[in-house]
């Protein structure tokens, strides 16, 4: 998050110090993560990422010479409150650092808790661009990339298809609505025509009438922004008669799945495309993986929340202390500029010999910016074959700086 | 629609030209501007591009390949201008939408894709190219068939609902846990078990019946012998509620599935309507069911018997009515067609968790509107909810679909306070 | 209440019940009973009925008289104390089981459906035996023609007259063998009053066992056959109709003297 | 019991005012303190009251009479404002009442009480009396908050409410819920917290059906007192014998329409009131005789009925 | 097991946020509800504005905190007047749906697209409650004894909250001892009788709509207080729901009733959902994943409500005679 954000607001400076550190010499992370709601999907991946993190770093010798402590919890989605509970456990656990949300505007709802009470809120898959400006204390983190990167990806790729008149079926919140500005713009830039866009709520019963609205306007591509919900909207692009046969669709992070459409008749998802953050993860970390967890059908945000496990381990490391405030200070400087390594093992390794380190993660290079972001990212290009899942290998890989 | 089944067609032949970019044409360390010219498939050699920075300097200009294709790799990142040349295009085509200048973003290390769609010229005097859209008219019959598609859904649940209400007084908010729970039910002999959908449907309504009288005689029936009010009972539907929910995302977890048959259905033309087989279907169906149960209602021994526990209880016990059998009769029907309901739900959208709360208000609304426990009531009262929540697309935005509902609700309740079809109570 | 009256009607007294309770077809005995935990309205209340008997009970406001026609019919939970029908034990029996032993029974308040017509109203009365239905209903509605002509219309909108009306044709409905009347002349028309009583004392004659609770107190005395005076909770007093009506104590405490004429 | 010869005095006095009127339906009267003019409501195709004209003597007690359904509950319903007329006219105390909300018809000073009783089931019976008193300080909100407001006038509701509730033997039931009194005893409650308004007109509708005959014997020397303390009474009841012992004009109704007026020695033997309402045997009991004879007959009729069907 | 924890949030929740907004909600409902008989389903749209229009006047139009709170409180007293002047001659049960959509409709303007820029979308509002925390008069450290205790922080929001706690239940406890509460308590039982005693029902009726919502209205502001945050969906029907069963479970129409009930609710919440959690990741229930221990948890959290409610129909403080009368 911009510190700047929090100077601008003159209201919210008394409260920006934050409160004294209560390091206790045990690093205790805590995961608030979908076991429910509407992301529940990319629940697995993400807690077997961290998990196996934990696994390597307690192996390794654990933190500060004692084994790091996790608590699970559940942020379901923004239709309930679990998250705030969860993060009250959590705070009342004496977390030092809190690995989650997914969803974007769960992590909003929540950031101002966690970093009012001192602690690391780092998210291992939000990729709103609200979180770049965001009031935060220099204290949230993430390993995904900013959707300003996945936006112009997809715009761009979307535009290479030849799809001159483009249809934008997005989730409303701060993630779907942000995407959806990022993609339409770059449509527009590149020579298409964003004609239809509909942002609908994704509680909603059924998507008759928003599908309607994009079918007044027969466009060429339809991208699909969006979580589980997404298979109702497929449902009724069928059944109004915009198949992906006829049209062209594209899927983004929240709802490229492995598991979510496999029921349906072969051959509907076929040729669809989706985006998804995040390089190409080893052959071998996906059997890793698999050992802690070996019913994952999708992979997506496992690297993501591996990195920020392993960060945070070694921010503490660098800092000598298990508070969250002295940890944040220190992970920019882990992430980047320093001798690389790419595992807990090897850089703490390297910590104990005094050496600056770079931490070259699963997920990337994982280069903190100034906002606690990464500063360059990739974000491969995904495509459905007729059994209605996405090879696990991208067709593309595209690299990019946030910034620009 | 005709019309739209020509668009489709035009769509198919590639009557309309395209001019597209490979989507991995260029080298991996490419950053600059790149597209392909292509018209009605074919691509189009020889038509000139030029390329300048944002301010107008002139960076590079270029020709379409054999290909279509053209690329300018530049060395700052920034905003560019790319102007095609009108006069190079083969005759008779032009550039989709007139405007032939675009204005991309290079970024570091990557290229940016541009495009300009080409279509064959009008001849004068000839209407443009069908471009496959629909009008006002079209979409407003699919939304009102959408309307009536949603509203007999919500019908038949909240027939189920206003039956029980009728009958027992009781305000179940877990009504809408029934409903997902039929459509569960059916979901396990259907995937689980391997039955075809229509068996496992009749099966599951039976299941479903049969779970509602067993919940009145274990659950509800034991509170009213204990002379617990309507009031408390309506305050622990809420507690069946969370824990039914709950339960059935234990067992059937939190995602959206479908059964294995007619899912995904592809959609057939009906004059301007584009729906699946199955919601015909469906939509029948859900008519006989109302309109049977309904007229049971009204003429039969054990609907007026039913009519009249819900009036009174102590005193259609006096009259000889067993007034706990006429209930248990009402619970195993209601929640039976709320369990046909949840199927009909996740025939037409998908199956969830929370399918069948996520649609109580509605319900709630629809038996409300039409006057509450008045079985013909609830019908009329749902299919306006229902038609109203499709319609009033055309002019609100869709997520805010449920508000012009729910205001229609509100402003019939304003003048006729009773409901469309309830009555007035006397007074005095 | 407790001064000894000079009077010629009887105190309650065990024995005397229990001697004509004996052949009783339908008999009460030391009946407890009440609403709220822990209040009991009925305090052990005698009452028998022969076969072909009219009885009346009488009593101020909240003596507990609909207390105890309720108690008899399975609406009241008896906390002791025993109910027979002909030797049978109907002790908080159900009364849906009561009516298809041929007990009928008019409430006193809330006594029609206000959803259903008068005559669904009416069918529901006849509920356990539809086949009657049509012969029935002709003949209460030779009775109260007021009925017949708003056949169609719900009881809820009736006047306080009309519903009383229908209450009791509801009760006529079913042939029943005994009928628990609970003030089925309040709120009638003198007209209607009189076709009431006359009616009751009517059915009697044809064999039904009734048991009629009035506060129309001379009346109801005039043509019962026996009488009770129910007082908070217990019988009072006991007699024939005339003895009652006569006994001074009995006109002073819950008679009055308005209606002497 | 309240000493006779006064009361009759009353009596006379009060009868006084109608002695030289005309016996027509509408009659104005001298002082009316309700002057009702072509008030209609209809239901559907029923037309339940439809009332010329009618007027109200103040400081008199009116009764209104009138078969079943005859429309009497509906009109008051009308000049209460529970209910919005099709048509018409009415003024109490010579200020137009149409349209006028019913809790204002209430604080003019026309308090109603309802034939199907309504008790305040879960408050007390204090409680419901109490709720009757008007002008209460402590109803507004914000005074409400410092009970040192209505503290003293509290008491003073109190204490005239618990003298009421002797007066209607309901004092042994004062701190039970309502909800759990008897049909009778809801009858005296209504009736009791009409008169905790103390209202210039009170309407009452058959304020002693279902009551005890020896308690509405004690009650009819309440309602003397009202008149005598200067209030008007207009209720509508079935028992001839009050209406006899207390009114001093009967007004009758059928079909919604006032059919007569007059006094009640002389409207008791009006052919159409008999007709239509009281019935052959209005003026006393059956005799034991008449009873027999009338059984006879209609076990003759039955026979005869009988005899008929088996003949066919 | 980490019973330490377990302990500590379940005792942390009796006296918790949680409870503290929740008790705020239930007790207007009890004015409505309890008191009054009118079946408002809409409380969380009392909330919702409440919390939306302190959040709205600081981070949107830039204003000082105390203006948002008045700001809040106007909204609140509005929408009384907008819900109740169509609403209140409706019955009951249809008030009931009624309210309930009048909610929905609130929130679901609040999370539209079109009203992003004020509103936030679905994402709602944040970073408002600074000028709060600054007035905080805890200097940093720990409250408590050993385990139990709190921040300064929790400590100064809960300090705040306890006082709107018991300056509401005073003030319901001298209104309806008064005959202002009397007026209300006929209305519930019948108000065509009240009507015929000369009491202006809707205008009562209006006043406890106001009176409760405003109460309501307070939860709101502590809920965004606590959490930072604004968000549509938490201000959904679920969340009257609970302030309904928490009403109940108190025992409706008692003073205390609403703020005893959102103890025993959120207690029952947090131990049950902490307990089966730490069960569960200690393998004592091999059957189940922590991913399941949501939605158990919810569903044992429900079987409690019903047992209470089976149980103890009358709640914790309620009269089983007043149960007994009038049952339907
Ligand atoms: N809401 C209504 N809908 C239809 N008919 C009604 C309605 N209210 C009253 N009626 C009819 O209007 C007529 C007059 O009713 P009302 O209650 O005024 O009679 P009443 O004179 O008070 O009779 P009673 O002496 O029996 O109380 C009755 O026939 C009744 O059925
Ligand atoms: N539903 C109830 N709940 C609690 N108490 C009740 C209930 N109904 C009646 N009671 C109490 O029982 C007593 C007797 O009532 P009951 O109705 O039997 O009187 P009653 O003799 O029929 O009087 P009335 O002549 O007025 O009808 C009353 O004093 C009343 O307090
Ligand atoms: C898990 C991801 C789909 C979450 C999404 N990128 C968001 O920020 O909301
Ligand atoms: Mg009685
Ligand atoms: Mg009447």
């Amino acid at each position: 998050g911009g510190d700047t954000a929090t100077q601008t607001s003159p209201s919210a400076a008394p409260a920006s110090s934050a409160p004294a550190s209560k390091g206790d010499g045990t690093l205790t992370l805590g995961t608030l993560l979908p076991q429910t709601g509407s992301l529940a999907f990319l629940g697995p991946p993400e807690f077997a990422g961290v998990d196996l993190a934990l696994k390597e770093i307690n192996e390794a010798g654990g933190v500060l010479g004692k084994p790091v402590v996790k608590h699970d919890t559940d942020s379901g989605d923004t239709t309930t409150n679990i998250a705030s509970q969860s993060v009250d456990k959590l705070l009342a656990q004496n977390a030092d650092a809190i690995i989650g949300a997914a969803s974007s505007s769960v992590s909003e709802s929540v950031i101002d808790k966690i970093t009012g009470a001192g602690a690391i809120h780092f998210s291992p898959a939000n990729t709103s661009d609200a979180f770049t400006t965001i009031a935060d204390k220099g204290l949230y983190f993430r390993t995904s990339p900013p959707d300003k990167l996945q936006g112009r990806v997809l715009g761009d790729l979307v535009v290479a298809d030849g799809n001159d008149t483009v249809g934008i079926m997005a989730m409303q919140d701060s993630y779907g609505t942000g995407l959806a500005d990022q993609v339409a713009k770059t449509v527009a830039d590149g020579g298409g025509e964003v004609v239809a866009r509909v942002d609908y709520d994704p509680k909603a019963a059924d998507f008759s009438a928003d599908i309607a609205k994009i079918k007044a306007e027969n466009p060429k591509g339809i991208v699909l922004i969006g979580f589980e919900e997404t298979a109702k909207v497929v449902q009724e692009l069928v059944k109004q008669g915009l198949p992906a046969s006829k049209h062209k669709w594209y899927m983004v992070d929240g709802n490229t799945s492995n598991t979510n459409y496999v029921d349906m008749p072969k051959g509907t998802l076929d040729g669809v495309k989706g985006t998804i953050p995040g390089a190409a993860a080893p052959e071998e970390f996906q059997k890793k993986l698999l050992g802690v967890n070996p019913d994952l059908e999708d992979f997506s945000y496992a690297p993501e929340s591996y990195d920020a496990a392993n960060l945070i381990a070694l921010g503490a490391e660098a800092a000598k202390s298990d508070a969250g405030v002295d940890i944040a200070a220190k992970l920019m400087e882990v992430s980047k500029g320093g001798e690389k390594c790419n595992n807990f093992k090897q850089c703490v390794d390297l910590l104990k010999a005094g050496k600056d380190i770079d931490y070259d993660g699963v997920s990337g290079p994982v280069e903190f910016n100034e906002a606690g972001d990464p500063a360059v990212a990739t974000i491969g290009i995904y495509q459905y074959g007729s059994d209605n899942k996405y090879a696990t290998k991208a067709l593309e890989y595209r690299t990019g700086n946030i910034a620009g | 629609m005709r019309r739209a089944v020509i668009a489709f067609t035009a769509f198919l032949g590639g009557l309309i030209f395209l001019l597209a970019g490979p989507a991995h044409a260029g080298p991996a360390d490419c950053q600059g501007l790149r597209g392909t010219l292509k018209l009605q498939g074919q691509p189009v050699n020889g038509a000139k591009i030029a390329v300048t920075t944002e301010s107008g300097q002139p960076v590079k200009e270029v020709t379409s390949n054999a290909q279509g294709a053209w690329d300018v790799q530049v060395d700052q990142i920034g905003k560019y201008r790319v102007t095609l040349d009108v006069s190079t295009l083969p005759q008779n085509s032009e550039v989709r939408g007139g405007n032939n200048v675009r204005t991309p973003t290079v970024y570091e290390g990557n290229c940016s894709t541009v495009l300009f769609a080409l279509q064959p010229k009008a001849a004068a005097g000839q209407p443009p190219a069908d471009t496959g859209q629909t009008t006002f008219w079209e979409q407003a019959a699919q939304l009102t068939f959408e309307g009536l598609n949603l509203g007999l859904i919500i019908a038949l649940a909240a027939l189920g609902l206003s039956l029980i209400y009728g009958t027992t007084g009781l305000t179940n908010f877990a009504h809408g846990e029934l409903i997902t729970l039929g459509a569960v039910i059916a979901y396990t002999f259907n995937v689980g078990f391997g039955i075809q959908l229509i068996p496992a449907a009749i099966l599951a309504v039976i299941v479903s019946g049969g779970l509602g009288y067993a919940q009145d005689r274990l659950f509800w029936g034991q509170l009213r012998k204990r002379g617990t009010g309507v009031i408390a009972m309506m305050i622990i539907s809420i507690g069946v509620a969370i824990l039914l929910r709950n339960l059935i995302q234990f067992f059937f977890g939190a995602q959206n599935e479908n059964f294995s048959d007619y899912n995904t259905q592809a959609g057939i033309v009906v004059g301007p309507i584009s729906a699946a087989p199955k919601n015909f279907w469906a939509m029948g169906i859900e008519l006989a069911v109302l309109i049977v149960v309904g007229l049971a209602l009204m003429k039969t021994r054990t609907g007026k018997a039913a009519r009249a526990v819900s009036d009174n209880p102590a005193l259609a016990a006096s009259s000889g009515i067993n007034v706990d059998r006429v209930i248990r009769i009402i619970w195993t029907f209601g929640a039976a067609i709320a369990a046909l309901a949840g199927i009909m739900l996740g025939v037409s959208q998908s199956l969830k968790f929370t399918m069948g709360q996520d649609i109580l208000l509605l319900i709630f609304a629809g038996v409300t509107l039409g006057g509450l426990g008045t079985a013909f009531g609830a019908l009329v009262g749902s299919l306006v909810v229902g038609v109203f929540i499709q319609v009033s697309t055309l002019w609100i935005p869709p997520e805010l679909k449920s508000v012009g509902a729910l205001a229609v609700l509100i402003i019939v309740l304003l003048f006729r306070p009773q409901g469309i079809l309830g009555r007035r109570e006397r007074i005095g | 209440m407790n001064a000894v009256p000079e009077s010629q009607a009887a105190i309650t007294d065990r024995t005397a019940h229990l001697e004509g309770a004996a052949e009783a077809l339908l008999r009460c005995d030391e009946l407890i009973a009440g609403y709220l935990p822990g209040v009991n309205i009925l305090n052990g209340s005698d009452l028998y009925v022969k076969e072909g008997e009219l009885i009346g009970i009488i009593g101020p406001n909240g003596a507990g008289k609909s207390t105890l026609l309720k108690a008899m019919f399975g609406l009241v939970n008896i906390r002791s104390g025993t109910v027979l029908l002909k030797g049978e034990n109907i002790t908080n029996m159900k009364a849906h089981t009561l009516v298809a032993r041929g007990v009928g029974y008019v409430p006193q308040t809330n006594n029609v459906f206000p959803s259903l017509t008068i005559e669904e109203n009416l069918e529901m009365g006849a509920f356990q035996v539809p086949g009657k239905f049509k012969e029935r209903f002709e003949f209460v509605a030779e009775l109260f023609p007021a009925l017949k002509e708003r056949r169609k219309q719900r009881a809820g909108s009736l006047s306080g007259g009309e519903r009383q009306m229908v209450a009791m044709a509801r009760a006529l409905m079913t042939e029943p063998s005994v009928l628990l009347l609970d003030e089925p002349s309040a709120g009638l028309s003198p007209k209607l009053q009189d076709l009431v009583f006359i009616q009751a004392q009517q059915i009697n004659k044809a064999g039904v066992t009734v048991i009629m609770v009035e506060q129309n107190a001379r009346r109801c005395l005039q043509i019962c056959h026996r009488g009770y005076v129910l007082d908070q909770g217990r019988n009072a007093y006991t007699g024939t109709g005339k003895q009652l009506a006569n006994d001074p104590k009995v006109i002073e405490l819950y008679l009055g003297t308005l209606a002497k004429a | 019991m309240r000493d006779d010869t006064m009361t009759d005095s009353l009596k006379a006095k009060a009868q006084a005012a109608f002695k030289d009127l005309a016996r027509d339906p509408g009659v104005p009267k001298p002082d009316p303190i309700l002057v009702v003019d072509n008030v209609v409501r209809r239901f559907g195709g029923l037309t339940a009251v439809d009332v010329n004209h009618v007027e109200i003597q103040r400081g008199s007690i009116t009764a209104l009479i009138g078969p079943n359904g005859a429309g009497k509950t509906t009109f008051f319903n009308q000049l209460t404002g529970f209910d919005t007329a099709d048509s018409g006219t009415w003024r109490f105390n010579e200020r137009a009442m149409n349209g006028v909300p019913a809790h204002k018809v209430a604080r003019y000073g026309m308090v109603r009480t309802f034939q199907l009783t309504k008790a305040l089931s879960r408050l007390t019976v204090l409680e419901n009396m109490r709720l009757g008193a008007q002008k209460q300080r402590g109803e507004s909100f914000w005074r409400a908050l410092v009970p040192g407001f209505w503290r003293g006038q509290e008491e003073e509701i109190t204490e005239r409410a618990e003298e009421l509730l002797v007066r209607f033997k309901l004092d042994a039931k004062r701190d039970d819920f309502a909800g759990s009194l008897s049909g009778g005893q809801r009858k005296l409650l209504e009736m009791a917290r009409a008169l905790m308004v103390q209202p210039e007109l009170v309407m009452l509708d058959e304020p002693m059906a279902g009551v005890n005959p020896a308690l509405t014997q004690s009650l009819l020397g309440h309602v003397k007192d009202l008149r005598e303390q200067g209030m008007t009474v207009l209720f509508v009841e079935h028992d001839m014998d009050m209406v006899r012992d207390i009114s001093d004009w009967v007004i009758v109704m059928a079909q919604g329409a006032v059919i007569a007026e007059g006094p009640p020695s002389t409207i008791m033997s009006d052919e159409r009131v008999i007709d239509a309402y009281l019935g052959a045997h209005h003026d006393a009991p059956l005799s034991e005789g008449e009873l027999e004879a009338q059984l006879h007959e209609a076990e003759a009729e039955l026979e005869a009925e009988i005899e008929e069907e088996t003949q066919k | 097991m980490d019973w330490l924890t377990i302990l500590t949030t379940t005792v942390h929740a009796a006296i918790g946020w949680e409870t503290v907004v929740y008790g705020l909600a239930a007790i207007g409902v009890n004015i409505h509800f309890g008191y009054t008989g009118l079946l408002n389903f809409g409380q969380s749209a009392f909330m919702a504005v409440a919390g939306y229009g302190m959040a709205v006047t600081v981070v949107f139009l830039n204003l000082p905190f105390w203006i948002g709170i008045l700001v809040g409180l106007a909204a609140a007293a509005v929408l009384a007047l907008l819900m109740g002047i169509p609403t209140l001659k409706l019955r009951a049960d249809y008030l009931a749906i009624v309210t309930i959509a009048a909610a929905e409709i609130i929130r679901l303007i609040f999370r539209s697209v079109y009203f992003k820029d004020i509103f936030g979308g679905s994402d709602g509002r944040r970073g408002f409650n600074g000028d709060f925390y600054a007035m905080n008069p805890y200097p940093a450290g720990h409250y408590g004894i050993g385990p139990f205790g709190f921040d300064e922080r929790t400590m100064w929001f809960l300090t705040v909250g306890w006082a709107v706690v018991l300056l509401s239940c005073v003030v319901v406890y001298l209104l309806m001892k008064s005959p202002w509460g009397r007026v209300l308590k006929a209305i519930r039982e019948d108000e065509d009788a009240v009507r015929a005693l000369g009491k202006n029902v809707f205008s009562y009726k209006l006043q406890s709509l106001t009176l409760g919502g405003i109460i309501g209205c307070f939860g709101g502001f502590l809920y965004g207080l606590y959490n930072g945050a604004v968000q549509p969906d938490v201000f959904g029907t679920e969340m009257t729901f609970f302030a309904y069963t928490i009403v109940i479970l108190g025992g409706a129409a008692r003073v205390f009733g609403p703020v005893v009930g959102a103890m025993i609710f959120w207690v029952l919440f947090v131990f049950v959902g902490n307990t089966l959690a730490e069960l569960v990741a200690n393998g004592y229930i091999p059957f189940m994943t922590t991913i399941q221990v949501g939605p158990i948890r919810y569903a044992l959290v429900g079987l409690g409500f019903i047992l209470l409610l089976v149980l103890r129909p009358q709640g914790i403080f309620g009269d089983k005679r007043e149960i007994a009368i009038d049952a339907r």
